[in-house]
């Protein structure tokens, strides 16, 4: 069944045609890959798929459902969370903390209750801090639970922010540049961990990378943008065997 | 009509004293990113300045004008060198509250030293007034119209196109990325306070030939007055600034001309309701663009 | 209180020394010094010296309570005070339940001098405005009037709402009716207003800081009325020097006290206050230094000779059979505790107060 | 690799040992205060300023969700104050029932009313930000001050008197102090609860919080009423206190002096809000000495806490003698003592 | 040419660089490879002032750059490519540029420098009036690395300047570094990308949790077991 599906869609920023004619279409539980040479407008394509910015043409449909120009809120709340190019974590929080913040709609007591400490409210607490940490163990964050999330090293940051976006259940999560900062030994980690993740949170995954390793290592598909259109789809492997892919972004 | 346009000229002469001041301010704060409540008592530091060389010391005019300036600029280093740059890497709200203690200091000692009652010059500037269609327009609101036009265009070339100006902006984004170009932030913040402070020396001077008047807590006004004009403006906006005092200078004259009978006691509320449905209107102000933030 | 309190009597002054309102505070105590300074070298009051603590309230009223309870620390008998009107009715509760004789030099808003032990010296705002409109009307024959009055200070507005009720009464009109506020710095609308309006004077029952203000503006918008207000305007020649004193040539207004009056007594004072302060003295100076004479007036009634027994009755008593011939004029004090005092008018005349 | 800088006390539930020192500490204050007051050891200035303590403390506290935890700067919270103010006491003005029922119910009309305030201002600023946000908030402060002039029953500018007293300071301060209490007690639920998380995270990074589901204008909303319900409580002992209010008692000044007790005070850090309104309520009276240079000192002591408070020595101060850390000394030692006992 | 002593560097109390001592000679490229979090970063910033050191001494040709503010570091030729960009978002890339320069007098060899920038980054040209903050990350990282070069360094500290490029622009991101080092700028590069950073490096420092474990060649270090496995990913 088809989880994503992109059409048409499109965007301008001032003269500038970032995103144009755009489609896509994911199936449930694929590993998906997006790569393009930088200003492609990769990252423009998950700023209109969460919200960010409204498309000017097209449309989005998840799991069936338009979302097309919906907020943010209700756009992550139809299934889809991310990560962020520029890591963009609660840095005042602890890395805990920002776990926390992503379970925020999973348990639903109200202000008043919070306010009277009712008992469904120190369970939906208990709750929530058990599936944090079990979260952060997923990523090995545990030991660093009570930490600032602004003093941990850039990859451990990737990470949280990757465990911040599972905690809010998506269906869909978009990683942009998860391997951004790694060296190889930490890229062949991250890669066994998205693999797990996808397992074991039944997530379909669709990424934005520039580690060929990495992306031929675990998407089954991928898309190519250059300048905003789509330049090439399909098979990992023989997407990037395409001579105009190689032209415009892997070069020889 | 002739009302109408009498009030109307009224609030233009009221807006240019509150644009003029909100110049300097609005300058400090696009750089400093600080919102510098004291700014106001630098004016009335001036204004004594101005008030003691004349007066007391009968100085010749352009000496005591000149006089005001540097007092005026020195005392905007001073302050900032010593209150403020020890707080370099606090949050700005840590710095405003600074600044209202600096704008407390510079209040008490004012108390201290010259009284609380109101000192009045004696008119020093003596320019006469233009006579159009009947409604009569003294010559220092030109004056003052021309000054803040001048600095107006001068800061914004100043800022726009000069090194030193370009550094600011560069200092008031990211301060790190500044020293790595090799940029002396201390130099360029202390530059920053001294021209907004002389520019307050400006103010000092066009206010007391204006008003002739002035008391320990006559910059404590200015300091809200300036912000509401600065923000209305759109912050960061120098031009933003200016239209911004100016419109505020017209919200109230309108009020205070044309609310009725026992509404006009309540004349400052209504103008203050004016800024705010326009803010709703328009959240970033007049000139202001909304901060770009990629995602 | 340190150990020759005792053989003294403890007066606590409250008022605005710091902040925008402090020039009235700071007024009053330095006209209080000098009364109890003349007193005290006099030997005292029955041999009593009288002992004067002052704390700033910053005319806020929390404030004053805190100041209102230092001072009973302290252990204040009498209080002269609070200075403004807004602090001196939030102390009513307190001096009720200490039952202490309270005189108010300056306090002006009727509740004021609710309180049974609270005596005032200043007019009340509504009687000044009442008797200005009468005078106008009556006097002079004027019937539509202009009025300029501060939004923010309850001195101002009892006055204007006096002054308009009772020239509503008289069947006059108001051709013009604008404020200005704390924050106010231009007057040009307010007198545009005025200038485009048929009145035939203007009424500001404002004080003198403002009011000079308003003249230098009146003039710039040729608004040439004839001007009046209450005692607030004692004083205003001291802002406006030189041709500017011209503007308010002919201003009327209704003053207990003028400083340039010829009055042995008043003269003396001014040119103590003077050589202690380098200021001319204002009503609320000659206020300060009529609140401390009052007070002594009732000791000495009241015959105290125990500085640490005073009897709070018997004071109450004779604050209501004395008679006091102060700088702000010869008064008595009503079963209310208002002050029984001529209302002078003043007019100025060649640039000098003249009493009418 | 291990790193060393954790931000100690973070934890969302209080352990059992400390909310027990908690509330030692909270019924210690009381019990000590009380002491003094009933049997007439505590002066005359110090009982009045206990209770002025208090509702500044309230107003600090209230101030800091919006500033602290919110992010967002209000100037304006003297407006909220003032509506409490005056809804409540004109309640008790202008009804007869019994002074019980009247106090009771000028504390529930002025909490509504400020959090009718709170609502209505707030949720027609959502789309303002920052600096824009502060003038505007500023701005109803000085509305709320205008119009309340010309409102029918509240005084005018003359102010609104007559307004019933505590019967007594001790009866003052309980009532006064119960209400700060109440007041940490909502903050804290409010703060360790999953709103409060999305509160904090939305000052954090607001694009990051809405892309997790939040909410971002109905917690703004939230808050701002939480806290102009507060504000209004406030206000309503404010007015007992004071017996009489008046326009000018909230000018936009009183709205910034809040604002300074909770800078002061550690933004987002509650025990710090009430000290600093503790002390920026006390330092003044205790200055009264100085007699005229007693607010120029007042000025010249903001300033050096604000640049003491911000050094870098003051934070390697704290890692050495905070009460904390003292604490755990003093118990390490006398746990070594009682071993080698 | 470029030579650090015993350098110790904390935060608050904990110490990110632990005695760490190495030298870039002229015309030299040397990479400083480690895990995330082992201090690369850090040193960088100590070596332009952004970070004090606790101890150690840094010293270029003859001067102590410790005892120097930070602004003034850049004067004598010494650039440095921030980790994150830290381009001006609100200036138009035009104006980061000029920025970059702004410690340079002589506005013809300004020029100059500006068009080889603008050829070695055409896109920075066809951008010159957008705002730096609205370009993609790799178009920021083209610009912080142009801006560094508009000083005219002597020495250029890079740090991580392939992260977020494309494969494309990652080869030719080395072969700018070897071109630059041709023309003479000694280059001292961190880099994630290992392979790639020790096969243009002349020398190498492998760093770990605060300490360098290992130095070498770049060929030696590309040879030794334990930098494979942990660096190279093979
Ligand atoms: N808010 C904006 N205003 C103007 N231009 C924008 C804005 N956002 C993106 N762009 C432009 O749109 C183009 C696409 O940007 P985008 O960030 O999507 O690129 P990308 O494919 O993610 O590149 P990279 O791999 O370098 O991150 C770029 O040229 C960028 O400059
Ligand atoms: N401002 C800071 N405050 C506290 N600790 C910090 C700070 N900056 C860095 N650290 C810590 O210092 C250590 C070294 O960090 P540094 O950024 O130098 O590492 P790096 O080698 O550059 O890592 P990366 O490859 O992730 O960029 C890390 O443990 C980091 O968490
Ligand atoms: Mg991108
Ligand atoms: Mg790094």
């Amino acid at each position: 069944m088809n989880l994503l599906e992109i059409k048409n869609l499109g965007i301008s920023f001032g003269g500038l045609r970032a995103v144009d004619d755009f489609n896509l279409t994911i199936r449930e539980g694929q590993l998906y890959g997006l790569i393009g040479p930088n200003g492609a407008g990769k990252t423009t394509v998950f700023n209109l798929l969460t919200g960010v910015y409204r498309p000017t043409t097209g449309k989005i449909f998840l799991k069936g459902q338009n979302i097309t120009g919906k907020s943010s809120i209700e756009i992550n709340k139809a299934g889809i969370a991310r990560t962020f190019q520029n890591i963009r974590l609660f840095k005042n929080m602890t890395v805990l903390e920002n776990v926390k913040v992503g379970l925020h709609n999973r348990e639903n007591y109200g202000v008043i209750s919070s306010l009277l400490k009712l008992p469904g409210y120190r369970a939906a607490e208990r709750r929530i801090e058990e599936r944090a940490m079990e979260l952060l163990q997923v990523f090995s964050l545990e030991e660093d639970a009570h930490h600032l999330a602004s003093n941990l090293p850039y990859g451990k940051q990737r990470k949280l922010e990757i465990a911040r976006a599972l905690a809010s259940a998506p269906t869909l999560l978009l990683l942009d540049e998860p391997a951004a900062g790694m060296n190889p030994q930490e890229t062949a980690e991250l890669m066994e961990m998205i693999r797990f993740v996808q397992k074991k949170f039944d997530v379909t995954i669709l990424l934005i990378e520039h580690d060929m390793k990495l992306v031929l290592g675990i998407c089954e598909e991928i898309t190519v943008l250059n300048f905003g259109c789509l330049l090439a789809q399909g098979e990992t492997a023989s997407v990037l065997k395409d001579p105009r892919v190689i032209k415009a972004y892997l070069g020889d | 009509m002739q009302v109408f346009i009498s009030t109307l000229i009224d609030g233009l002469n009221q807006g240019s004293v509150y644009a003029l001041i909100a110049l300097g301010y609005s300058m400090v704060y696009g750089i400093a990113k600080m919102l510098n409540f004291a700014h106001g008592d630098v004016i009335m530091v001036g204004a004594y300045a101005l008030f003691v060389s004349i007066t007391q010391l009968e100085l010749p005019i352009p000496v005591t004008f000149l006089l005001c300036v540097i007092i005026s600029a020195t005392l905007g280093f001073v302050v900032e060198k010593l209150a403020y740059k020890p707080l370099r890497k606090a949050t700005p709200i840590a710095v405003l509250i600074t600044a209202i203690g600096v704008s407390y200091l510079l209040q008490n000692i004012a108390l201290l030293v010259f009284g609380s009652r109101r000192k009045m010059f004696t008119p020093f500037l003596k320019l006469g007034s233009l006579k159009v269609g009947g409604i009569s327009i003294p010559m220092i609101s030109f004056v003052i119209i021309g000054t803040m036009l001048v600095i107006m265009i001068g800061l914004q070339l100043f800022i726009k196109k000069t090194k030193t100006g370009i550094a600011m902006l560069a200092v008031s984004e990211d301060k790190a990325a500044a020293q790595l170009m090799g940029i002396n932030i201390n130099r360029t913040i202390s530059i920053t306070f001294i021209i907004g402070s002389a520019l307050a020396g400006i103010a000092a001077i066009l206010y007391s030939a204006k008003y002739m008047t002035v008391d320990p807590y006559t910059g404590s006004l200015f300091g809200i007055k300036a912000f509401a004009a600065a923000v209305f403006g759109g912050i960061g906006s120098i031009p933003g600034a200016m239209i911004g005092g100016i419109l505020i200078g017209v919200f109230e004259a309108m009020t205070t001309g044309y609310l009725p009978g026992n509404l006009t006691q309540a004349s400052d509320g209504f103008a203050f309701a004016i800024l705010i449905i326009m803010l709703i209107l328009k959240p970033t102000g007049i000139f202001g663009t909304k901060r770009i933030e990629k995602v | 209180s340190n150990a020759e309190d005792k053989n003294m009597i403890i007066i606590g002054g409250i008022g605005p020394l710091t902040g925008e309102a402090s020039t009235y505070g700071v007024s009053v105590k330095q006209g209080a010094e000098i009364a109890i300074k003349e007193i005290n070298d006099a030997g005292g009051v029955n041999g009593i010296k009288l002992k004067l603590y002052f704390e700033d309230d910053q005319a806020d009223g929390s404030k004053a309570i805190s100041a209102y309870e230092t001072l009973m620390d302290k252990g204040m008998q009498i209080l002269m005070g609070a200075v403004t009107s807004g602090s001196s009715v939030a102390l009513n509760d307190y001096v009720k339940k200490d039952k202490i004789l309270q005189v108010t030099p300056s306090a002006s808003q009727i509740e004021a001098a609710e309180n049974p032990t609270t005596f005032r010296i200043c007019f009340i705002d509504p009687f000044q405005g009442q008797e200005m409109a009468k005078y106008i009307y009556n006097t002079l024959g004027y019937t539509k009037a202009a009025i300029i009055f501060n939004q923010d200070d309850s001195y101002s507005t009892g006055m204007k709402d006096a002054f308009k009720d009772q020239w509503a009464e008289l069947e006059g009109t108001i051709s013009a009716e604008v404020s200005f506020g704390k924050s106010t710095t231009d007057f040009g609308a307010q007198m545009t207003q005025i200038a485009n309006s048929d009145a035939e004077f203007l009424f500001m029952p404002i004080y003198a800081e403002k009011a000079a203000q308003i003249v230098l503006e009146a003039d710039k918008k040729e608004v040439d009325l004839p001007l009046f207000g209450g005692d607030g305007l004692d004083g205003i020649l001291t802002y406006l020097k030189g041709e500017n004193a011209k503007l308010v040539e002919g201003m009327t207004y209704l003053t207990p006290f003028i400083a340039s009056d010829e009055d042995e007594a008043v003269q003396s004072f001014v040119s103590k206050y003077e050589a202690a302060y380098k200021e001319k003295p204002d009503q609320f100076a000659a206020d300060g230094y009529d609140a401390i004479y009052v007070i002594a007036a009732a000791l000495k009634e009241a015959n105290v000779t125990q500085p640490k027994e005073l009897d709070v009755d018997a004071l109450v008593a004779a604050m209501k059979k004395i008679e006091v011939d102060g700088l702000t004029g010869k008064m008595t004090f009503d079963d209310d505790g208002e002050p029984n005092k001529p209302a002078k008018f003043a007019k100025i005349v060649d640039g000098k107060y003249v009493a009418q | 690799m291990k790193n060393d800088i954790v931000k100690s006390e973070k934890k969302s539930n209080i352990t059992g040992s400390s909310l027990l020192i908690r509330i030692l500490v909270v019924v210690g204050i009381y019990a000590l205060v009380s002491a003094l007051m009933l049997t007439g050891n505590m002066s005359r200035s110090w009982e009045s300023l206990s209770i002025r303590i208090c509702f500044n403390v309230i107003l600090a506290l209230s101030l800091n969700l919006v500033v602290g935890f919110l992010g967002e700067l209000s100037l304006g919270h003297a407006g909220f104050y003032a509506v409490g103010a005056y809804a409540g006491s004109m309640f008790a003005v202008y009804t007869d029932f019994p002074m019980f029922v009247r106090i009771i119910g000028a504390v529930l009309v002025g909490a509504l009313s400020a959090g009718i305030a709170g609502f209505l201002i707030s949720s027609s600023i959502l789309k303002l930000k920052g600096d824009y946000l502060a003038i505007v908030t500023l701005a109803f402060g000085e509305i709320i001050r205008s119009f309340v002039k010309i409102l029918p029953g509240t005084g005018g500018t003359a102010g609104l008197s007559g307004i019933p007293a505590f019967p007594s300071r001790y009866v003052g301060f309980t009532f006064a102090y119960a209400f700060v209490i109440l007041t940490l007690i909502i903050l804290k639920c409010f703060i360790n609860s999953r709103h409060g998380r999305a509160v904090t995270a939305i000052r954090d990074n607001v694009i990051s919080a809405e892309m997790l589901g939040i909410n971002i204008n109905r917690y703004k909303v939230t808050v701002f009423v939480i806290a102009s319900v507060l504000a209004g409580v406030a206000g309503v002992i404010f007015s007992f206190f004071k017996t009489m209010i008046e326009p000018n008692d909230f000018s936009y000044n009183l709205s910034i002096e809040i604002l300074v007790m909770v800078v002061i005070g550690g933004m987002g850090n509650l025990t710090g809000s009430i000290i600093a309104a503790g002390v920026i309520v006390v330092v003044p009276e205790l200055l009264r000495a100085l007699e005229d240079y007693r607010m120029l000192m007042y000025a010249i002591v903001l300033i050096a806490v604000m640049l003491i408070n911000e050094s870098p020595k003051k934070a390697q101060f704290i890692e050495r003698y905070s009460p904390k850390v003292l604490l755990k000394k003093l118990l390490r030692k006398g746990e070594k003592k009682s071993e080698s006992a | 040419m470029l030579k650090i002593e015993n350098l110790h560097v904390y935060y608050g109390v904990i110490e990110a660089i632990k005695g760490i001592s190495f030298y870039v000679n002229e015309g030299e490229v040397v990479s400083l490879i480690g895990a995330n979090g082992a201090g690369k970063t850090t040193i960088l910033h100590a070596i332009t002032g952004l970070v004090p050191a606790k101890k150690g001494r840094v010293t270029f040709g003859d001067v102590n750059l410790l005892k120097m503010p930070a602004h003034k570091i850049v004067s004598w030729g010494i650039a440095h490519v921030p980790e994150g960009r830290h381009v001006f978002g609100q200036l138009t890339v035009y104006d980061n540029l000029k920025l970059g320069a702004y410690t340079r007098k002589d506005k013809e060899e300004i020029e100059d420098t500006l068009s080889m920038v603008y050829k070695r980054f055409p896109r920075l040209e066809e951008r010159k009036n957008q705002l730096a903050g609205t370009l993609s990350g790799g178009e920021q990282q083209m610009l912080a690395i142009g801006r560094a070069l508009m000083s005219h360094p002597k020495i250029i500290l890079m740090d991580e300047p392939s992260m977020g490029l494309s494969p494309l622009y990652v080869s030719e991101i080395f072969d700018i570094i070897k071109q630059i080092s041709e023309s003479g700028t000694t280059v001292l590069l961190v880099e994630q990308n290992a392979k790639k950073a020790l096969s243009i490096a002349n020398r190498a420092y492998v760093l770990e949790t605060g300490r360098i474990v290992l130095e070498g060649s770049g060929s030696e270090l590309m040879n030794n077991e334990s930098v494979k496995k942990a660096y190279l990913g093979e």
